[in-house]
């Protein structure tokens, strides 16, 4: 996504490529949005007994500028929604989403009148982690699919191959074709 | 069994006080919505029943066509270790209710909690605002007639 | 002359590593700035006035205090390099130097500029 | 009406409050311009959604108007939807910090209202839970101070210790701490002497652990002098403004429901209240340490009090029969299905009742009108009651003490905010 995509995908871009995704995949920095219950589980994901620094993720940035990983945990209230889009958009490429417990992803036993049902109504989300709340070892196992997608150089908010990039144009075209 | 609170109330308000119920050992006073003030500052004030702690106060919707929102305020007195429960009821034409903020200063954000659910306004409240809803949401959703799951788009989404 | 080469050595690798990590960085990293982004962060709220205001003198003396004695520290590196070679009297030299920054030291002290509120 | 819109007249209403708002704090060289800081949803120290919106004189804070509702999930809408049974399962997630505290008082009050005891074993057992939890909320609640406050390695400290707590409702519960254990008229199901050896076992080791986490801070200077005479309150405003729990206790008011109006087993048990008199965050912290040892007495006593027997009270009509029994039996079979789906039905009249819980007075009460639901189901959350009080304490403080007041408050905003 950066200068080698000029070249196109060849040997040697491919394999920087990968390098630099080893990198990201070892150093993951999360943004803990913790709004509720999955928040304390999330300090015990961070916690000794779990310790998440066996990843390289134990950094905890509290501001979006230093942080790669959204990990949104709690019931999203319709109040609370436009804050974490623009914690999403504030923070740098390439970056990841997940969506911590049952009323992060879908409402969870919440069907009420002020609750989002669900983030991916207004945020893309890569990984999805179920239980109210998930257990550690749960986020944890969520924690290593994310960081196979950040080896596969996939991500759903930043396009990062070329060919992901190429789409990403069209799409655009395509939206400016439609507006005028 | 606060009986003499009970007597002292009636005879200071005679037309205030308009009924008294006991349920599971704990009594409730039904009184006129206009002098809700003066009879909570004599609470508060008088020795015997010093209710200097205002517990909680909390709205409640009948579905009457008269009289339809309750102001239920739980009191309980530090000293006496006793508890009592006034209750005012509030027409749904003008819903207007004095507020105890100057009796209480601790009644402020339930106040403003029953305004967002019930829209009660309290007269005479320092900064009656929205507690937990959004300032452009339209409705009172703790009202009978507001659907649980809420009304689809009341508040809006950030686009994708 | 040769003594310094050290120095210019070190200095030049310093350099060359901030630089080669900055173009690494501009070259590798996707870059794909939008307004949202590059709005000012106030934990996740519109931020309400600029923060760029007029602040108390209070901040601007403590800064003042700090260079001025962060220079002093400065000077002594170069007497402690060569610090045998002076002898007696290179050392009664820097005496005479730190006490005269301790007088400053104390009057400041007594004129309670260190005092925050 | 857009996002945009709507984020507009947000806006404007809370400054205009902000602005309007009569502060007792004023200066001489005040400087023209103040600057108004968001302490935002999103923030590390604030435990939780709450956002403060502060006017700041250079570091000193003229004005606060905290705003809550980022975490509304509508409870009480909830609670008018749904049979007194189906609503268990929602108190561990108001207080996520002692969630066997909310099961118990939300019990306690329905069956104050249909008028139930539970039997001896149950309430010991409940009370050993609840002060189990006031234990694992206090944990939380000196660790992320000490956070707040600098000292990193307190926090997992207490946070290794509560782990240990875990394991035990889990064995206890099944779960970690979204437990649902009580019903109304008894518990989910008894507690084996397995669990009892691990509670013994937990509270053998734990005293000594929770001295070494507390020796760390009490005689550590950064910590005292950074919680010293920062958010004072005095006796009466605090009453005044209802403040609950180690806030109240810590202004010298001995006020505990626990000993004012007994409920569970706890006349049975003699523990202290600790109480001490300074009203500032270090005396708030202080009741918080004291009352951690004296939770461990109570559990202790309880732990060799509990006697044998029932842990269901037999009221057929109203508490849920046993599942082997409803395979099994006919009439068992009947009151399940009755009781499953039209609920328990009380008799129509409303009930307050209170608890002490980790924060303070955790009341529910309950207004029904005979049917299987309540009519209405008022939260009386003791966090709500100690967050109105911050701009009280942080007005006239510098923008650090904020930090510190918000950690000793202990506010949780899953039950602030409802």
């Amino acid at each position: 996504m950066g200068l080698e995509h000029a070249f196109g995908d060849s040997a040697l871009t491919t394999t920087i490529d990968s390098a630099i995704n080893w990198c990201r995949k070892n150093s993951v920095w999360p943004m803990p949005l913790g709004i509720s219950c999955c928040g304390i589980e999330m300090m015990a994901f961070a916690m000794p007994k779990f310790d998440v620094a066996r990843f390289g993720s134990e950094v905890f940035r509290f501001s979006p500028r230093q942080s790669d990983l959204l990990l949104v945990a709690g019931t999203t209230t319709y109040k609370m929604a436009t804050v974490v889009r623009k914690i999403y958009d504030q923070m740098p490429d390439p970056k990841w989403v997940i969506a911590m417990g049952a009323c992060t992803s879908s409402g969870g036993m919440y069907r009420t009148y002020s609750v989002v049902q669900g983030i991916d109504q207004f945020l893309p989300v890569d990984v999805y982690v179920a239980g109210c709340p998930p257990r550690p070892d749960n986020l944890l196992h969520a924690l290593m699919m994310i960081q196979e997608k950040i080896q596969r150089g996939e991500s759903r908010s930043t396009p990062m191959t070329v060919a992901a990039e190429r789409l990403e144009q069209q799409q655009l075209l395509q939206i400016q074709g439609v507006n005028n | 069994m606060l009986t003499t609170i009970i007597e002292s109330l009636r005879t200071r308000f005679p037309q205030s006080v308009l009924e008294v119920n006991e349920f599971r050992g704990e009594t409730t006073v039904r009184v006129r919505k206009d002098d809700i003030v003066p009879v909570c500052t004599f609470l508060r004030d008088d020795p015997a029943a010093s209710f200097d702690y205002c517990s909680d106060v909390c709205g409640a919707d009948a579905y009457t066509p008269e009289e339809r929102f309750q102001v239920i305020y739980n009191l309980y007195s530090m000293t006496h270790r006793h508890r009592i429960r006034l209750k005012v009821s509030v027409d749904e034409s003008h819903p207007h209710c004095p507020s105890v903020t100057a009796v209480w200063p601790g009644a402020e954000w339930p106040e403003r909690e029953t305004y967002d659910m019930f829209g009660v306004v309290f007269d005479g409240h320092p900064d009656l605002r929205r507690m937990y809803m959004p300032e452009d949401f339209a409705y009172h959703p703790l009202r009978k007639d507001f659907p649980m799951m809420g009304i689809p788009d009341s508040i809006p989404l950030p686009r994708k | 002359m040769h003594n310094y080469i050290p120095i210019v050595i070190m200095l030049g690798v310093g350099v060359l590593m901030g630089l080669v990590f900055l173009t690494l960085h501009r070259l590798l990293g996707p870059s794909r700035p939008n307004a949202e982004k590059l709005s000012t962060y106030e934990s996740g709220m519109p931020p309400v006035r600029s923060a760029r205001e007029r602040f108390s003198v209070k901040y601007y003396m403590v800064a003042v205090l700090f260079i001025l004695f962060d220079i002093e520290v400065i000077f002594l590196y170069p007497w402690a390099v060569n610090f045998r070679a002076l002898g007696l009297f290179g050392f009664i030299e820097m005496v005479l130097f730190i006490v005269i920054l301790f007088v400053g030291y104390v009057y400041i002290l007594k004129k309670g500029a260190l005092q925050w509120d | 009406m857009n996002i945009d819109q709507a984020m507009e007249i947000r806006q404007q209403k809370i400054l205009a409050a902000l602005e309007n708002k009569n502060t007792s704090v004023h200066f001489d060289d005040a400087l023209d311009n103040e600057m108004v800081l968001n302490m935002g949803p999103q923030h590390p120290a604030t435990h939780g959604v709450l956002r403060l919106l502060i006017k700041l004189d250079g570091e000193t804070v003229v004005a606060c108007v905290p705003e809550l509702g980022y975490l509304h999930r509508g409870y009480e809408k909830l609670a008018e939807n749904m049979s007194y049974h189906e609503y268990i399962p929602h108190t561990d997630r108001l207080d996520y910090l002692s969630p066997l505290m909310n099961n118990t008082a939300y019990v306690l009050a329905v069956e104050k209202l249909v008028g139930i005891e539970a039997p001896k074993r149950a309430q010991y057992i409940r009370t050993i839970i609840s002060e189990l939890a006031r234990i694992s909320s206090h944990l939380v609640g000196i660790g992320a101070l000490a956070m707040d406050v600098g000292a990193l390695t307190v926090f997992t400290w207490t946070f290794t210790e509560r782990e240990r707590l875990y394991d035990i409702f889990e064995l206890l519960t099944g779960a970690r701490f979204t437990t649902s254990f009580t019903r109304i008229g008894g518990l989910a199901h008894d507690m084996t002497p397995e669990v009892a050896a691990a509670i013994s076992a937990f509270l053998d080791t734990f005293p000594a652990k929770f001295h070494e986490c507390i020796s760390m801070l009490n005689t550590n200077r950064i910590f005292v002098e950074r919680l010293e005479g920062v958010g004072v309150i005095t006796r009466e405003k605090a009453i005044a403004l209802g403040l609950g729990g180690p806030n109240i206790r810590g202004t010298g008011v001995e006020h505990d429901i626990r000993r004012s109006e007994p409920y569970l087993v706890y006349p049975e048990l003699d523990f202290a209240v600790p109480v001490s008199t300074g009203g500032d965050s270090l005396s708030r912290y202080y009741v918080r340490v004291n009352e951690v040892k004296e939770s461990v007495k109570i559990v202790r006593q309880c732990l060799e009090k509990i006697p044998a027997g029932p842990v269901h009270a037999n009221e057929p009509k109203k508490v849920l029969p046993r599942k082997e029994r409803v395979y099994t039996k006919m009439e068992e079979l009947i009151h399940d299905f009755m009781l499953v789906n039209f609920g328990v039905n009380p008799p129509v009249g409303e009930v307050y009742h209170a608890v002490e819980g980790s924060k303070g007075e955790l009341g529910f009460y309950i207004q029904s009108r005979g049917e299987g639901h309540p009519w209405r189901l008022k939260i009386r959350s003791p966090s709500f009651m100690n967050l109105q009080s911050t701009p009280h304490l942080i007005e006239g403080g510098m923008i650090s003490d904020i930090v510190a007041v918000l950690g000793s408050l202990d506010p949780v905003m899953g039950e602030a905010d409802k």
